[in-house]
């Protein structure tokens, strides 16, 4: 599919620069600054959640719906459960599924761009239609398709992120293949007598790691709102786990008789959605710019 | 002010400029003198990174936001181009001066129509839409671009090269400027096409009756087409004078130098090729000497502690050399 | 004594289109078509060609490196085999574009040490800074990484791996295109000198007829896809057979107001691949046209050094 | 540009063939009786036997293939395994109240967006500019339901300012229905469009061409709409493509959260209710319309920007 | 009136009330913003539970489909509103003359007029209704509603006999009041080929359709030519909404006249309504309990069983499921009911719980909990979730779409039983015990006792309390028919479950005992 943009071909081989002053200018900018450190508060949040007080399951129904006070930070939930705890414990699993989705969506996405990329044009062809058609489903809708057969689980919401962003990385790897297979340098090594393996490990994927990494990076925000949304939706993780959609999602239930709930499980999505992005950009804007179209 | 026939069109006298950087200061143009005369053809040389092209910014009011000028005037028809408000810029820019591109291939807009193009840039006229595409159709056919009529729906991917190029010529003398700059216009073109080229200029210059600022790194370019030429180093006009007179007796070193390396200015062939050691000087923090003076042969004290001034040198008007009057450089490889 | 390189009736096309053009059969465009050469030991040879004549596409598939060839390429008097191994470590590729040839993330000793790596040679101790001598450049560079090298640094950096595993052919595509003119020579002068203290065979690509005429023993000037003519450097610019070789030659840029008088000029513009015209592929543009021309092609005429394709050659006088 | 009309138009078909391909492999993927995975554990035997029928269960994989595709592409998408009723009938009914509030989402988004980008690009480093970064950054990450929750808790719940549920009758009052689940859906998509076309304005102000418009003296004002904007807004067509498709699924939250009717509710419940065929047919029209809102952006591209009628896609 | 046989009632015919007395609502008057425009007497907004499926009194389906089918039909009799007795009433009928056992007289109400071209009601319409459903061609679920009735006989234009098989008393209680006591035109039906669904070929109650808007509305506009009672709204509008909770939102935003809410939310609104409406809670005769699938094969030993049970603390689910509004059942027949229990025969003991566990050998249990998908249950579920995994237990959720639930343990409906395990549930009541008690039977097993529990004192006892008539005696049997239930360890009997409805300021429901509205006799305040 051509399009008037194509946001991998711009991606391609720009020059490194030197990662100390690069972290220096990062830290510089304001907004990664803030995204750095709204990052750091949602990681320190996730590990801290085993030192509090409260069991994040353990139900108590006779002092649910507390206000926020010195024994509950945040309240309790319609169990009476510990609302602050809950949302500590929902960070682990948002963080633990969205980056490990996204790792495991950037592995596919390399393989599969590089076979591509690098692979005969019938393959190619076939792969690139598969990716075209994979991102063609709407996100929510494949999620949904995907769970009616699947159940709801975690694994459920990690391939549906690997099935959604998987697609897009292979593409973008795939163009920047196609880019950087014609490059002149990657010709001089072939003109040296390089091998598929060596180009493709030593000078193709370097090149192409950095722009994804930083993408990925961008895209871990939305991640994390596929986790919530499917959690909201019922389809994600199971009761009682905790996770920032499922609090949500009481917090809808129960909107009249306290607003906490809706706190405590909309909130933090916000936190780290904004603290992904802002890094996210933060890195783009640092490393490379032309990311910006994407 | 009154303007009579002997009055230059363009006059750049003293003009400094420079870039603000992260790294500090960039001098890219010091103390640059320049001026062109009606109707005349002047050729502008320098290698990469000569300031060339900032200059040719200057000029049209067309400088990124980090450009800077100290001191120094660009006066064109009388006016200073340098304290004119963009608005009072534009009132210039494609009428009393023209411009030519280098690269044919994005100087053009990609989405509309050559024809579109060319009656946008006549928005100063009065003409109906009808007269305006009229005149582009002239115009085109002017430039000999086959088949005009039909060719002018088109847009510019669907030209070659040779003839983007044409196009752009057409354009930018369709108003008639007093001055058009030329910003390497041939360099993207094979040897063929870059002597038809030059041809078609010369010969539209001559019926039009403009000026041209002709800027390239390619010296038999000059030869063939400018009736004077400038030598530009690292941010300064070494050299300037007519251009058979300076490629008979060059004065400064540089353009001694310059000359001698070119293949082309080489009658007999010789295997090993002569070439200037030594890189352009740093211009963030240039020597207080001359510019020159670190891969200059010649270079002695006075040079690397003084600035030299303007000196009339041989035939050439203007040498910005300590030693103008000194015997050619003896080249070999 | 057998030829290092030589070429026989090459023909080099590349594949087009989609599924829709291999319906058609027309899936491949031919640009390069019937080239013969030879090219000896220590020699230099010149490609000349405008844009799209097909010297890029030759000389690569000369190094192996794309194209789907047809014809006959013997080395060292044995046929070559374009996709083994050997042809990497005889025949030595330099590109265009010097900065953008060279893998962006690394270092120049680690560059410089990769074709032993790929051919899994034993590094030898010390090769590195012995490259870098070899180009003219300071050991220091060996630090730096391909963006932080002028256009002329890395062009040597480029030679000295073109160099490391001593090829017997180097091939140089447009090995002064972008550089100033007072660079381009110290490039021109490395690349000779090497060639005679290494006794190279050299083969140079190049729409700049000026530095051929300095530099290359012999010369071909190729027109869409072909060799129009052929011979060596000297008698060639003194005589110029082909008017589409006389007229690259007068396309030279000059003071003398007078010389520009006997300039010729070409009609129109390169014909596409697709159409090649009929007869002469050059009578579309060529000032005496005939109508022999526009029917049937010329065969090969050979003149002392020179040969050439042309129904009517050019006096000896025309470019005098 | 016929060519290339072409070669899209098969692509997009190619594309939904391969997802129904795909939809066939997984049900036959999945272990245990294909038709149960079809028509999901509600599915009366009548209807079980219907289908094992229609789809020629017994025959062999290749004539099953073949009734698959040749059944959904003649737009029966089967029947729902409670009523007996069509899916496409069932989808279709919900279909238009899912349209006016991706409708009047793309409102919501496109408005403010072109305009925040236009303004920041053209006043790029002001205040203005970093203040609308932020912003588009900030609406981006922050997922629609999130949103949606906090639009009813605030201005429907606490201010009453706005209906909390149902989609309404009658144009004002179906349009003040419209107003939170379209921004909640909407939001997001202010930051994408903004985001891009600033960049993508950047762009094309820093080309060749601009320069020479700027050289012919043309005003700001015409080369700032009639030479950036019009090429600076293709990409943000094909963001736009991608948004309309992705907001079609992503209603699902507006509209549950809105009780507002639509496919998002619909295949909410369907899903609740283990009601496969709606679920698959559901998957099927929203990837068919977003692959032909995605044709209809690349088309319309390609109409704007001749360059693209010309590339020969690899 | 009490029902005296059981058999009679299909499984249709309870999912439809157990549906329409468990969750739907409905509520009339004009709102001040919209509806006065354009009708005089005003428009009433009503929740319905869930879209209307089918309106043919031989095959609808769902509780909203019986309540709009009220609102379209004249019924034969009609339950008494407003009142704390479940009295039925003739409505369609003028009279009923209980000639003997098997032989019941009746009369119609004259000038009753069926929509379109099909005139006045009469006896023969009666005689096609009735028989219709009665007719095992027609494969009407309902065929019980009139399992007993021989024929009708026509008598006048008004007036006929049904003649039964044999004695049938749920004619009065759940035959005539009901769907399946509807008369309509055979003409009409035939037009329609035999049967319809969502379009009725004709009307003749006090409202007729004016528009349906799959899952969005059905608007109902008032009938001129119905005389039977006086109708009050001109216009009601019936929105399909299934979470009540969303419903509650919606009344409160003013969007909904009538609604009933959520359980969970009866406390709060009990002591406030809001917009000045009015709330109104009915009695708790509904019970709610906790099944085990004793066929399951991880259920098959009864000390597993009868550990879940000694491992869940009843009182802290009902607590946190109905947030207060709701105590601890010790059984399934609501306090005030002959064979009420008291109190349960064990306790809460998970030290007990656990060592019954060890004995069985399945130190750690895994087990699905199905359940619907509300607020109520996942609140339910998840108390019982943690009071088992506090004795080893390990409990999934399963959550399901309530008509997706109802079909969970039924063996017509494919092979799912086998694999269901805990499931929370609720079933609707008639004020009598041999309601409560009709579906454990054996004969039920694989259609409403999922349980699969089976006893034959139980059985036996059933039988011989719906011919007890000393209270003492019946009530003592019920008693004892409890605690077979709670033995087998295939129940936790949780709770009764209260209704509570929302009603706007100006808008006077009307209401059976139960809780469940009739829209058309809906007034203003």
């Amino acid at each position: 599919m051509s399009s008037a943009v194509d946001p991998a071909t711009a991606a391609v081989v720009k020059k490194p620069r030197k990662a100390r002053g690069a972290m220096r200018r990062l830290v510089s900018d304001p907004l990664g600054a803030l995204g750095l450190g709204l990052i750091v508060v949602t990681v320190l949040a996730a590990l801290a959640a085993g030192l509090l007080p409260h069991d994040p399951v353990k139900l108590n129904p006779m002092v649910r719906f507390a206000a926020p006070g010195a024994e509950h930070w945040l309240g309790t939930d319609n169990l009476g459960r510990d609302l602050f705890t809950r949302m500590l414990y929902g960070a682990r699993i948002a963080l633990v599924i969205s980056i490990g989705a996204t790792v495991a969506s950037l592995l596919v996405g390399l393989l599969f761009g590089v076979l591509a990329g690098f692979g005969p044009r019938w393959l190619d062809s076939i792969l690139l239609l598969l990716m075209d058609a994979m991102k063609s489903v709407p996100t929510v809708m494949l999620a949904l398709v995907l769970i009616t057969w699947t159940g709801p689980s975690l694994w459920a919401v990690v391939l549906v992120v690997v099935l959604v962003n998987g697609p897009t990385y292979a593409r973008i790897v795939r163009t920047q293949v196609l880019a950087l297979r014609n490059a002149e340098f990657i010709e001089a090594e072939r003109a040296l007598g390089a091998g598929f393996l060596r180009v493709a490990s030593l000078h193709v994927v370097p090149n192409i790691i950095g722009p994804l990494l930083i993408l990925a990076a961008m895209d871990i925000p939305i991640v994390v709102g596929i986790e919530a949304g499917l959690s909201f939706l019922g389809l994600g993780v199971r009761p009682p786990t905790p996770s920032w959609g499922t609090i949500l999602f009481d917090g809808f239930s129960y909107i009249r008789d306290s607003i906490w709930m809706v706190v405590a499980g909309g909130l933090p999505i916000v936190i780290t959605a904004l603290g992904f992005t802002f890094l996210g950009e933060a890195l783009r804007d640092t490393f490379d710019p032309k990311l910006a179209k994407r | 002010m009154s303007l009579d026939a002997s009055d230059p069109v363009l006059t750049v006298s003293g003009l400094t400029l420079s870039y603000d950087i992260p790294a500090g200061e960039l001098k890219a143009l010091r103390d640059v003198n320049l001026s062109i005369g009606k109707g005349e053809i002047v050729g502008l040389v320098g290698e990469s990174g000569s300031g060339k092209s900032t200059l040719m910014q200057a000029i049209l009011g067309l400088l990124p936001g980090a450009a800077q000028i100290r001191s120094g005037s660009i006066r064109f028809e009388g006016q200073d181009l340098t304290g004119l408000s963009a608005r009072q810029m534009r009132g210039l820019l494609g009428d009393r001066i023209s411009v030519v591109f280098q690269d044919p291939m994005t100087a053009l807009n990609p989405v509309l129509t050559i024809g579109r193009q060319m009656i946008d840039i006549q928005h100063r006229s009065k003409l109906s839409r009808r007269e305006k595409r009229a005149r582009a159709i002239e115009m085109l056919a002017r430039v000999r671009i086959p088949d005009p009529e039909s060719r002018i729906d088109r847009y510019p991917h669907e030209f070659s090269g040779g003839m983007r190029q044409r196009v752009a010529i057409a354009m930018a003398l369709m108003a008639k400027p007093a001055l058009l700059v030329a910003d390497e216009p041939t360099t993207a073109l094979d040897a063929t096409l870059e002597i038809a080229t030059i041809d078609l200029l010369r010969e539209l210059q001559s019926e039009i009756g403009c000026a041209v600022l002709f800027i390239t790194h390619h010296l038999g370019v000059v030869a063939e087409l400018c009736d004077r030429i400038d030598i530009m180093y690292a941010g300064e006009i070494v050299e300037s004078g007519a251009t058979g007179a300076v490629f008979q007796d060059p004065r400064h070193p540089y353009t001694q130098l310059l000359f001698g390396c070119d293949p082309a200015q080489i009658a007999e062939p010789m295997r090993h090729l002569p070439s200037i050691g030594g890189n352009l000087p740093d211009l963030t923090a240039p020597l207080p000497g001359c510019i020159f003076a670190s891969r200059c042969p010649r270079a002695d004290e006075t040079c690397t502690t003084g600035h030299p001034a303007d000196h009339k040198a041989g035939q050439s008007d203007l040498v910005r050399c300590h030693y103008p009057l000194a015997p050619r450089l003896e080249i070999s490889a | 004594m057998t030829p290092l390189l030589s070429v026989r009736n090459l023909d080099v096309s590349y594949p087009v289109g989609g599924l829709m053009a291999k319906l058609r059969g027309a899936d491949q465009l031919q640009i390069v078509a019937g080239v013969s050469f030879d090219l000896a030991r220590g020699e230099t040879m010149a490609l000349v060609g405008e844009s799209g004549s097909g010297k890029t596409t030759l000389a690569r598939a000369i190094a192996g490196l794309g194209g789907l060839v047809s014809g006959e390429i013997r080395f060292d008097g044995a046929p070559l085999n374009t996709s083994g191994r050997q042809i990497r470590r005889d025949i030595a590729f330099i590109f265009q574009d010097a900065v953008s040839s060279l893998s962006p993330r690394l270092t120049v000793r680690a560059l410089l040490r990769e074709p032993f790596a790929i051919h899994g040679i034993q590094y030898p101790e010390g090769e590195v800074e012995r490259l870098l001598r070899l180009v003219g450049l300071p050991a220091t560079i060996a630090e730096r990484r391909p963006h932080e090298l002028s256009g002329g640094q890395a062009r040597r950096v480029g030679v000295a791996r073109a160099l490391a595993l001593k090829p017997r052919l180097v091939i140089a595509d447009e090995p002064t295109a972008g550089l100033d003119v007072s660079v381009q020579s110290e490039v021109l002068n490395l690349l000779n000198d090497l060639r005679t203290r290494l006794g190279l065979s050299l083969l140079i690509i190049t729409h700049n007829l000026n530095i051929v005429r300095h530099i290359a023993d012999r010369m071909a000037i190729m027109y869409l896809g072909r060799f129009v003519e052929t011979g060596d450097t000297a008698p060639v610019f003194a005589h110029p057979h082909h008017p589409y070789t006389a007229a690259l030659l007068s396309a030279n840029p000059i003071i003398d107001p007078e010389a520009r008088k006997t300039r010729l000029y070409l009609k129109g513009e390169v014909p596409g691949l697709v159409r090649r015209p009929k007869g002469c592929e050059f009578h579309s543009r060529c000032p005496f046209v005939q109508d022999l021309c526009r029917s049937t092609p010329p065969s090969l005429r050979e003149d002392g050094p020179v040969s050439y394709t042309c129904h009517f050659p050019m006096e000896a006088s025309v470019n005098a | 540009m016929l060519s290339y009309l072409a070669r899209r138009i098969l692509l997009s078909v190619a594309v939904v063939l391969t997802v129904i391909a795909a939809l066939f492999a997984m049900m036959h993927a999945i272990p245990g009786d294909a038709v149960r995975t079809a028509l999901g554990p509600r599915a009366s035997e009548a209807m079980v036997e219907a289908y094992r029928v229609k789809m020629g269960l017994d025959q062999p994989v290749l004539v099953q293939i073949w009734r698959f595709f040749s059944t959904i592409l003649q737009g029966d998408l089967g029947s729902d395994a409670i009523s007996g009723v069509p899916v496409a009938r069932i989808i279709l009914a919900q279909l238009p109240d899912t349209l006016y509030l991706v409708a009047g989402a793309m409102v919501v988004a496109v408005v403010p967006g072109i305009w925040l980008g236009v303004m920041s690009a053209t006043h790029r480093g002001s205040l203005f500019d970093r203040v609308t970064s932020v912003l588009s950054v900030s609406v981006m990450a922050v997922p629609s339901f999130v949103i949606a929750i906090y639009l009813l808790l605030i201005f429907a719940i606490h201010l009453s300012w706005f209906p909390a549920i149902g989609a309404g009758e009658g144009f004002a009052d179906r349009l003040h229905r419209l107003v939170l689940p379209s921004v909640a859906l909407g939001l997001a998509w202010i930051g994408y469009i903004a985001r891009i076309l600033r960049a993508s304005m950047l762009e094309v102000m820093g080309e060749n061409h601009i320069r020479t418009a700027r050289a012919f003296g043309l005003s700001e004002r015409r080369i700032m709409f009639d030479y950036v904007l019009r090429i600076a807004l293709l990409p943000t067509i094909t963001v736009l493509g991608m948004g309309i498709g992705q907001m079609l699924s992503g209603a699902v939250f507006a509209e549950i959260v809105f009780g507002r009717p639509g496919i998002g509710k619909l295949v909410y419940d369907s899903i609740a209710a283990r009601n496969y065929p709606i679920v698959v047919g559901t998957l099927l029209v929203t990837t068919g319309f977003f692959v032909l809102v995605n044709l209809i952006a690349d088309l319309l591209i390609a109409f704007l920007d001749p360059r693209v009628r010309n590339v020969v896609s690899r | 009136m009490t029902v005296k046989e059981m058999t009679g009632v299909s499984r249709r015919g309870f999912i439809a009330s157990s549906l329409a007395l468990g969750a739907a609502g409905l509520a009339l008057r004009g709102h001040p913003a919209l509806a006065q425009v354009s009708t005089e007497g005003g428009r009433l907004r009503a929740r319905l539970y869930a879209d209307i499926s089918n309106l043919d009194p031989a095959f609808w389906t769902s509780g909203s489909d019986a309540l709009v089918m009220e609102c379209i039909f004249a019924f034969a009799m009609q339950f008494e509103t407003g009142t704390s007795e479940f009295n039925a009433l003739p409505l369609a009928l003028k009279a009923l003359n209980v000639i003997d056992d098997t032989h019941i007289g009746f009369e119609l109400n004259e000038g009753i007029l069926y929509s379109g071209e099909y005139g006045e009601m009469t006896a023969e319409d009666a005689k096609f209704s009735w028989e219709r459903i009665a007719d095992p061609a027609v494969q009407s679920p309902y065929a019980a509603d009139w399992a007993q009735l021989d024929h009708v006989e026509v008598t006048g234009r008004y007036s006929g006999t049904i003649v039964l098989k044999s004695p049938f008393a749920p004619l009065f209680t759940t035959t005539l009041p009901a769907t399946s006591g509807i008369i309509l035109p055979k003409a009409a039906i035939e037009a329609a080929g035999g049967q319809f669904s969502t379009e009725p070929p004709v009307t003749s109650g006090p409202y007729r359709i004016r528009e349906w808007q799959p899952r969005t509305r059905v608007v109902l506009e008032k009938n001129p030519d119905f005389k039977l009672f006086d109708v009050v709204f001109d216009e009601l509008v019936l929105i399909p909404i299934e979470d009540p909770k969303t419903a509650e939102l919606g009344f409160e935003a003013g969007d909904l006249d009538h609604a009933q809410t959520s359980i969970s939310s009866i406390p709060r609104f009990a002591a406030a309504a809001p917009n000045g409406g009015r709330f109104d809670e009915f009695t708790a005769l509904n019970y709610y309990w906790l099944g085990m699938n004793e066929a399951n094969a991880d259920l098959t030993d009864q000390k597993v069983r009868r550990a879940i049970q000694h491992g869940i603390a009843r009182d802290a689910v009902v607590e946190a499921a109905y947030l207060g509004a709701a105590s601890p059942a010790a059984g399934i027949i609501a306090p005030g009911l002959a064979g009420h229990r008291a109190e349960n025969t064990y306790n809460y003991d998970p030290d007990l719980a656990r060592s019954l566990l060890a004995e069985a050998g399945v130190p750690d249990l895994n087990v699905t909990l199905s359940i619907q998908q509300t607020a109520e249950d996942l609140a339910a579920a998840q108390i019982i979730q943690a009071l088992l995994a506090d004795i080893g237990v390990t409990v999934q959720i399963d959550q399901y779409e309530s008509g997706s639930f109802w079909s969970l343990g039924i063996e017509a409906d494919g092979d799912q039983w086998k694999s269901l395990q805990l499931f929370l549930f609720s079933f609707t009541m008639q004020p009598d015990p041999s309601w409560a008690t009709a579906w454990f039977t054996s004969e039920q097993v694989g259609v409403w006792n999922w349980q699969r529990f089976s006893n034959e004192e139980f059985d036996r006892l059933n039988q011989e309390a719906s011919t007890e008539l000393d209270t003492e005696k019946r009530g003592a049997m019920y008693i004892r028919m409890q605690e077979l239930m709670e033995e087998s360890g295939d129940f936790v009997f949780l709770t009764f479950e209260p209704i509570g409805t929302l009603t706007a300021a100006g808008v006077m429901p009307a209401m059976r005992p139960d809780g469940w509205p009739i829209l058309s006799r809906f007034t203003k305040a």
